[in-house]
């Protein structure tokens, strides 16, 4: 019932956004559009998602996200920077190297939403998971000894402890 | 206002070409969408105005485009899609059955 | 005006990126540089709905980012190298 | 009133009905008399008209010589289908009818359209007939029905022609397009160059068949011809010509009924020379031929017909159960005899001396004496296999009972026009003038039968010799050879190329584009 | 103070603007200067997404606060959630291909 | 007029509501909807040709010349007599002759049949070529419904060339709205009195070309033959009656209404049409001989009876278009009745060659007299009603001066006799060979003898259909009354 | 080489053809001859209730148009089910990773709603039922593509989705039909005295945005059976 009514406020604020209106055609439209919606996939949508504690520790949570979501844009900014500077230097040098990691991570929607992280920033590029070992393979752009790819990973491990507490009820 | 039209001219008979000379089925059906599109260009050509814009009178503007072409080519959109649709699923067949894709090994029907 | 520089900038560096697309020695170059030249025109079409002055084109940004995305999984998942049964380059 | 033929259509689809053996047997009878009687009281100058499209048609319309086509039409009727409707199935005997009729309604069409529609249906019906006979006959029908239709459609083109040239449909002396029609009648008369069907027809066919078509088909290509095509000076010489080709053409053939069919030709030459002197009297004489040629030749075919029935074969050697076993064919046999070779008190002398008296040309002349001397002597070949020659052929089975009545009511016909031939002249009202037993005619009418016997007796061997039948050269054939190739080529440019097509498509467009443009 | 806001968020959206023209740009020089593949999933990865926050967050301030807004945050949000997973397929795609041992094709490539 | 409307809705309802049937009721509910709404649509089409003439207009959601009408007059009537005429029979005959995929063929026969009311009764270009899709698009379906090598193969063929058709007529559809801005047919015949002569040859042309490939006139035939054989045979009696009839009704429409009369003989159209149709049906009537297979054989025999058509109507006279309409029912009426018979000599014992129908004759003696008509009735021999259209177009020929066009009619009579007289007399020759059949029911039985029975009734009475073909003319010839009644209404 | 050169010259010719035609058609000086063009942009607010002009045209003026297409979509959609064969045959293709299902499961909601605004708005926004049909279509599309035929076929099976575009095809007619009930003519809209509302209100333009509706689950439900049908071939 939580999920439903989680997708629910979900659709119902995209409807409301899109709609780029408020008024009551549009609510009644929306309550029993979303609802329908909501009624069909809830349950696939958020399967693996748990979904304890009551509406406090939500809005923690949101707040959390927000935090989260602010860091990394940040971030995205930073390793734009970095690659586009590699992208107009004269002579661009890259140490490419491809890299396993292994996560921690049970929840695939935390193993989804962290290769985005990864994606988008440290240099990184997440090109697979291996769901057997968990393992992700990462291309680093510039990544010079292997000293320094051990750091990068131990900033990456704080990134995914970030991202894990998404999704999980401790908050 | 000439070079649309070049522009049109060239890529319908670009398609007719891509028909009449490849020997790949894909390819023909790639000719006839790249024919397809062409025509649609001839429509967002017909219904164009300079300075129009699009024919969403959320509030009064001074110049719209032709709105009829552009309901046309909507339809012909549909129209075209689902017929490559059927072109491709045939060509599938085809593939299937044949084991190729050249156009001169579908002999099995003639005289 | 400010908007149409930015527009004129991001139509010419899709110009440049579709050197790319002509050139990519491989299928994923191109993909990829595909890709980002659609980014490039959604920004380009919020861009145009100021330039405008029309809300509408947000609506067609964002209906065209779902196809973009639903394009590149579909070439991803059906173009592979001749040798694993893909359709040649 | 109503078409007699009519009443053959009528009693066509009456025999479609489910009935017993014996009641179609009652009704054949009664459809094929009462058409006689119909056509017997017809008055000459009645007509039908109707109203078809947007033309006015007359269906119906009966002058003097439609009636007495008309009588012998159905009197012929009469004995031909008493001759077989024992022998055929019912389906044949249906198709019969609609020829029948369809002849019939030919001879009093007042108008093109009427003519042409069953001239066409005559000849699907007999086509059918000899394409549903046997498997042997496939071929000879496919190539009848052709030809056929070929001459068919020469006709209408000729009808469309006159049509357009006179904005009538009236059947009268032809204005336009006259060699489309002579090229339709040629092929229904079978002219020397269009004759081929006739003797392949004639000769596969089942005899029944053969009888109803030796009745009809060339006897309505004359009376067609001496409607449309009358006095038309070349065609006579083109008739003698055709008479000698058949002469030569009948002594090589061993077979008694292609022998039989080239005769046709022959007789059918007297015909055409009557008709082109263009003179009352000629076309008196050709229909008063006409008459006599149904006749005997029709009781010919019965005979012949009778003897491939019991003996299973129409080999020259076959005839000669005739003389020993079957009295009553012998006896009709001989009275045709009789009557082809023009002895007087014998119908065909009668017709004949009319047309030798139209006939003011001595090259005709004389050609129509060599016509009756080679009609003699060939017939004495017949005569000589028949009754003279020993033959140790048996008899199959006895002749069917309705064959001897048909033949008999015909060879009495032939028996009374022959001792009373101004009888024939009262029942239709045309009045020839003409003195039948005096000395000048009867000589005349003699003398090629008593010459052909002596030189019968002369050249026996040669005569009565079993020549190898030549080959035919068929000039339809090579044409129809030639289209077939071409055809062939066509065929083979659709390989099954689609960018072939696409090609030849845009080629099209290019093409069209510059006819419109240009 | 009055005037001096407007003048502001002029000022941002003039900066948002530029560091995303600059960042598309530099996407397209990536595009063309890097020298395989992976780099150059880098460069459209990173340099494309900051240029397209950057260019959506101008026009976000440009419009203020209302419903178009928001609308283009979701914009903005779909485009993240997107394009690293656009990105990580193409990856997925080729590193799988180039996994798999086959000398035949490197002989040909 | 509502009812004219329903010609279009009928059958798109009934299609839809198989598809839906299919899932839930299989087989139960097939049976009573396909002949319910078939008999309905007998009962519409009927009224609605009843009140075909006066024409009258409808207009699809009351916005009269701003959106799209549809209008009724004697020519659209005919079509709607031939498809009164064909489509109960084929649908009787297909419920006992298709085994397979039946909910999709019933669902894209009417598909098919709502495509071609569309098409024989808009009076809108646009339209026109939306339905004209539809019906193309349902009938390629049908020929591949057998999913063999061949039938994908012919339908495919079919499809690129009929598609490639469609781009031209689009082409043209579109240019004609920019010329004339709008695209009702009278509004577009009235427009196009000032553009000059080259636009507007240009434009014929290619709404000639694009309308003559779904008519299959040589040398735009070669999908014709190779999309009918594979394709189950009752659909063969919708196409080549309807499918290719619709195709040459649009093209005189637009060709008579858009662009008129006077039009037509400037550019020499009209010549042009005559020599086409003659040399197609020459041609036609040559290949047609050498097939060995019936069906392919009856196609080719198809392309030469349009060609007929094509001439009687590009006479340019009155006489000819009566003519050449009447052919179209004639041509639709035996080329259905030659159909039926060889589907069904196919259900009994699978035969399509011409020598597997050896001895036939004897076995289905009415079927076989059946065939024997309708072929002597194509042929054009007398007194069937073949005979009586092409009197008609060999006289309109003649009137008009086409002589060559007239005599070659009568020797493509005399080739097409060569090969129809080949496979009757293989179907009355006796065969030793004992074949095991299954007996042909009387639902197969009865729609061909109903067909077949028009044969002879429209031969021997050619003025029932001809009332209501003789008042075509007057709206084709001179198209300012059509124009006037579209305008007015 | 004969050939090609032959062909060619057909395509350049025609080309020629039609450049002959453009630029005469150019050249030609028209003067006010688009009045139902302009009609429809000075009245058709008014008179169809919508302000998205295209979307009056299309389902409104030329509403009979749209019905013919939505025939061809059904068409392409039944020719391609059944040319498919029985036994179900994924096409060989990448597999992808967690991460895609990761992201393609949050898409759904936000392409659902995206789609039913589009379908919704039809009349108010670009876009309308194809569009939103299309958009719609893009789920079964997507799980097909992420998690197999299998498992978009077990969500969603054929039958079900041939029966929601049937009910959208008998939907849009019935619409047509209810004006016909109130005794005007198929698919009349504002004339059949159905309330036009105030232009640019949701509720408004009459018939119109269930029109939509229709036609947008119809073309959804269609492009998933053909887009399935033709993964589903190999």
């Amino acid at each position: 019932m939580k999920k439903k009514l989680l997708t629910f406020m979900l659709t119902l604020g995209l409807w409301v956004v899109f709609a780029g209106r408020m008024n009551i055609q549009v609510m009644m439209f929306g309550t029993i559009i979303c609802s329908i919606l909501s009624h069909l996939l809830a349950n696939s949508v958020f399967r693996f998602v748990h979904l304890n504690g009551g509406p406090k520790q939500i809005v923690i949570k949101i707040t959390y996200m927000f935090f989260v979501f602010s860091a990394f844009l940040y971030d995205v900014f930073l390793s734009a920077v970095k690659v586009s500077r590699q992208a107009f230097a004269w002579n661009p040098s890259f140490s490419p190297r491809i890299v396993k990691l292994k996560t921690s991570d049970e929840n695939s929607s935390d193993i989804g939403i962290f290769a985005h992280f990864l994606t988008c920033t440290q240099g990184a590029l997440a090109l697979d998971f291996d769901p057997l070992h968990k393992n992700y393979v990462i291309h680093w752009i510039d990544v010079d000894s292997d000293a320094e790819a051990e750091t990068r990973k131990a900033l990456i491990r704080k990134q995914e402890h970030l991202v894990a507490k998404i999704f999980h009820s401790e908050g | 206002m000439e070079l649309p039209f070049v522009v049109v001219t060239i890529l319908f008979c670009l398609g007719i070409y891509t028909i009449i000379t490849q020997k790949n089925l894909i390819k023909i059906v790639l000719g006839f969408t790249i024919v397809e599109s062409s025509l649609i260009l001839i429509f967002v050509l017909v219904s164009y105005q300079p300075g129009g814009t699009a024919p969403i009178l959320d509030k009064a503007y001074h110049l719209v485009v032709d709105p009829i072409p552009q309901a046309l080519a909507l339809t012909s959109i549909v129209i075209g899609g689902s017929v490559t649709a059927v072109m491709l699923a045939l060509v599938i067949k085809i593939q299937k059955r044949y084991r190729t894709l050249n156009v001169d090994k579908l002999r099995k029907l003639k005289g | 005006m400010v908007v149409l520089y930015v527009i004129l900038a991001i139509v010419l560096s899709a110009c440049l990126t579709f050197y790319r697309v002509m050139k990519g020695p491989s299928v994923s170059d191109r993909i990829v540089a595909m890709h980002a030249i659609g980014v490039m025109f959604l920004l380009v079409l919020v861009l145009l709905s100021y330039f405008f002055a029309r809300k509408i084109f947000i609506d067609v940004a964002l209906v065209y980012g779902v196809f973009l995305f639903v394009d590149i999984v579909i070439m991803a998942k059906y173009l592979r190298k001749p040798e694993q049964g893909g359709v040649r380059d | 009133m109503i078409t007699p033929g009519l009443f053959y259509l009528i009693g066509a689809l009456l025999l479609l009905l489910p009935i017993r053996e014996k009641m179609t047997y009652i009704l054949a009878i009664l459809m094929t008399t009462a058409a006689l009687m119909m056509t017997f009281y017809l008055v000459p100058g009645d007509r039908v008209q109707l109203e078809f499209l947007n033309y006015t048609l007359t269906p119906v319309k009966v002058d003097r010589i439609s009636k007495l086509t008309g009588l012998i039409f159905t009197f012929g009727g009469l004995g031909s289908v008493i001759y077989c409707f024992r022998i055929c199935s019912r389906a044949n005997l249906r198709l019969i009818f609609i020829f029948i009729g369809s002849a019939l309604t030919v001879a009093f069409s007042g108008d093109l359209f009427t003519l042409y529609v069953f001239w066409e249906l005559m000849t699907i019906s007999s086509s059918f007939l000899i394409i549903m006979a046997s498997d042997g006959t496939k071929k000879t029908g496919y190539y009848y029905f052709l030809i056929q239709v070929a001459g068919g459609l020469s006709a209408l083109w000729g009808v469309f022609l006159q049509y357009a040239a006179t904005g009538d449909l009236a059947l009268k002396t032809i204005e336009a397009g006259i060699p489309f029609f002579m090229i339709a009648v040629a092929i229904k008369l079978a002219f020397v160059g269009f004759h081929t069907w006739l003797p392949l027809a004639y000769g596969k066919a089942p005899f029944y068949v053969a009888v109803v078509l030796s009745i009809y088909t060339t006897k309505v290509g004359v009376y067609v011809m001496s409607r449309l095509l009358p006095g038309i000076d070349i065609l006579a010489y083109a008739g003698l010509f055709s008479a000698l080709f058949g002469i030569g053409m009948a002594l090589l053939q061993t077979q008694v009924r292609r022998f039989l069919s080239y005769s046709i030709i022959i007789q059918v030459g007297y015909m055409i020379i009557g008709i082109s002197m263009g003179t009352v009297a000629g076309i008196t004489g050709a229909m008063f031929h006409l008459v006599n040629h149904i006749l005997y030749k029709t009781v010919l075919f019965m005979a012949v017909g009778v003897v491939v029935y019991t003996t299973g074969k129409d080999d020259f050697e076959n005839l000669g159960i005739m003389g020993r076993k079957l009295p009553v064919t012998s006896i009709a046999t001989l009275v045709a005899f009789l009557g082809i070779a023009g002895v007087p008190f014998f119908n065909g002398y009668m017709s004949k001396a009319i047309i030798k008296d139209a006939v003011n040309e001595p090259l005709l002349t004389w050609g129509l004496n060599l016509m009756s001397f080679g009609t003699c002597l060939l017939f004495l070949k017949f005569i000589y296999y028949a009754f003279l020659k020993k033959s140790t052929i048996s008899l199959d089975k006895q002749p069917a009972l309705s064959m001897q009545v048909g033949m008999g009511l015909l060879t009495v016909m032939m028996l009374v026009i022959g001792i009373h031939p101004v009888w024939l002249e009262s029942v239709t009202n045309m009045d020839v003038a003409i003195h039948y037993f005096d000395k000048k005619h009867l000589v005349s009418g003699i003398q090629p039968f008593l010459w052909s016997i002596a030189i019968f007796i002369l050249i026996k061997k040669y005569v009565v010799k079993n020549y190898e039948a030549p080959l035919p050269y068929d000039l339809y054939r090579q044409i129809a050879k030639q289209v077939v190739t071409t055809g062939y080529q066509l065929s083979n440019y659709h390989d099954g190329k689609l960018t072939k097509y696409l090609l030849w498509t845009t080629s099209t467009l290019i093409i069209l584009l510059a006819l419109l443009l240009f | 103070m009055i005037d001096f806001l407007p003048i502001l968020r002029q000022i941002v959206v003039y900066v948002f603007f530029l560091t995303g023209s600059y960042f598309l740009l530099s996407t397209a020089v990536g595009m063309i200067r890097f020298p395989d593949l992976y780099t150059r999933l880098h460069a459209s990865a990173k340099c494309l997404m900051a240029g397209g926050i950057s260019i959506l967050m101008g026009c976000i301030v440009l419009e203020g606060i209302g419903f178009v807004s928001l609308k283009l945050i979701i914009l903005l949000l779909f485009l993240l959630i997107t394009n690293p997973i656009a990105n990580h397929v193409i990856a997925c795609l080729d590193h799988s291909n180039t996994m798999t041992p086959n000398p035949i094709s490197k002989n040909r490539s | 007029m509502q009812a004219a409307i329903w010609l279009i809705i009928l059958p798109l309802l009934t299609a839809f509501f198989i598809g839906i049937s299919k899932v839930f009721y299989s087989y139960k509910l097939l049976f009573p909807l396909v002949t319910g709404s078939a008999i309905l649509y007998l009962y519409l089409l009927i009224s609605v040709i009843d009140h075909s003439y006066p024409p009258k207009v409808y207009s699809v959601g009351d916005w009269g010349l701003l959106g799209i009408n549809i209008m009724v007059d004697p020519f659209s009537g005919l079509l709607l007599l031939m498809i009164a005429l064909l489509f109960l029979p084929v649908i009787v005959f297909s419920l006992k002759y298709i085994t397979f995929h039946t909910h999709n063929y019933f669902i894209l026969t009417y598909i098919m049949t709502a495509g071609i009311a569309g098409m024989v009764l808009t009076a809108d270009l646009f339209n026109l070529y939306v339905f004209l899709e539809v019906s193309s698009l349902s009938s390629c379906a049908l020929v591949a419904l057998k999913k063999t090598n061949k039938a994908i193969e012919g339908t495919f063929k079919y499809l690129v060339m009929s598609t490639l058709g469609s781009f031209f007529i689009l082409l043209a559809t579109i240019l004609t709205y920019d010329l004339t801005g709008t695209l009702n047919m009278a509004e577009i015949s009235v427009a196009f009195q000032d553009i000059p002569f080259q636009i507007k040859s240009i434009l014929m042309a290619f709404f000639i070309f694009g309308y003559a490939i779904k008519i299959g006139l040589i040398p735009l035939h070669a999908w014709l033959p190779d999309s009918y054989e594979e394709s189950p045979i009752p659909y063969n009696v919708l196409s080549s009656g309807l499918v290719m009839k619709s195709a040459v009704y649009a093209l005189i429409r637009v060709l008579y209404i858009l662009f008129g009369f006077d039009f037509l003989d400037e550019t020499g159209m009209l010549q042009i049409g005559v020599v086409w149709g003659v040399v197609t049906f020459l041609i036609a009537h040559l290949l047609a001989f050498q097939q060995s297979n019936v069906i392919r054989l009856l196609a080719y025999s198809s392309i030469a009876q349009i060609a007929y058509i094509t001439i009687g109507l590009f006479v340019g006279t009155e006489r000819g278009l009566i003519g050449g309409n009447f052919h179209i029912l004639n041509h639709a009426i035996m080329k259905g009745t030659l159909f039926f018979v060889i589907a069904i000599f196919h259900y009994s014992l699978t035969a399509v060659d011409i020598k597997d129908l050896k001895g036939l004759g004897f076995r289905f003696p009415l079927l076989s007299f059946t065939f024997v008509v309708a072929s002597l009735a194509i042929v054009g021999l007398p007194p069937f009603n073949g005979f009586i259209s092409k009197w008609l177009i060999v006289e309109a020929a003649l009137d008009a001066g086409f002589i060559y066009a007239a005599f070659s009619i009568l020797v493509g009579t005399f080739l097409s006799l060569t090969y129809y007289l080949k496979v009757i007399v293989t179907l009355y020759t006796k065969t030793d060979k004992t074949i095991e059949m299954k007996e042909p029911g009387l639902a197969l039985k009865l729609p061909t003898i109903f067909l077949g029975s028009l044969c002879i009734v429209f031969g021997i009475a050619p003025s029932l259909p001809l009332s209501l073909i003789d008042k075509i003319p007057t709206f084709l010839l001179d198209h300012e009354e059509y124009i006037s009644i579209l305008l007015g209404g | 080489m004969v050939k090609k050169l032959y062909k060619l010259g057909l395509v350049v010719s025609l080309g020629m053809f039609l450049f002959v035609l453009f630029s005469d058609i150019h050249n030609l000086d028209r003067t006010s001859k688009n009045y139902l063009s302009e009609h429809y942009i000075s009245e058709g607010v008014q008179e169809t209730g919508a302000i998205n002009l295209v979307t009056s045209v299309l389902y409104d003026y030329r509403a009979f148009d749209t019905l013919g297409e939505a025939t061809v979509l059904l068409t392409a959609a039944t020719i391609l089910a059944f040319l498919v064969p029985v036994t179900k045959a994924d096409m060989l293709g990448t597999t992808f990773t967690i991460i895609v299902y990761q992201a393609t499961k949050y898409l759904i909601p936000f392409i659902a709603v995206l789609g039913v605004y589009v379908i919704m708005f039809g009349h108010l926004s670009p876009g309308g039922g194809f569009v939103g049909g299309v958009v719609m279509a893009l789920i079964p599309i997507l799980l097909s593509l992420t998690y197999g035929i299998d498992f978009s076929e077990y969500k969603l099976t054929p039958n079900t989705k041939k029966v929601v575009e049937d009910i959208g095809a008998i939907g849009f007619i019935l619409l047509g039909l209810l004006a016909v009930l109130t005794g005007n003519n198929f698919l009349a809209n504002g004339q059949a005295g159905f309330p036009l509302g105030n232009a640019g209100e949701l509720i408004s333009a009459g018939l119109i945005p269930y029109l939509n509706v229709m036609i947008g689950i119809k073309v959804g439900a269609g492009l998933a059976i053909i887009f399935n049908s033709l993964m589903k071939e190999q």
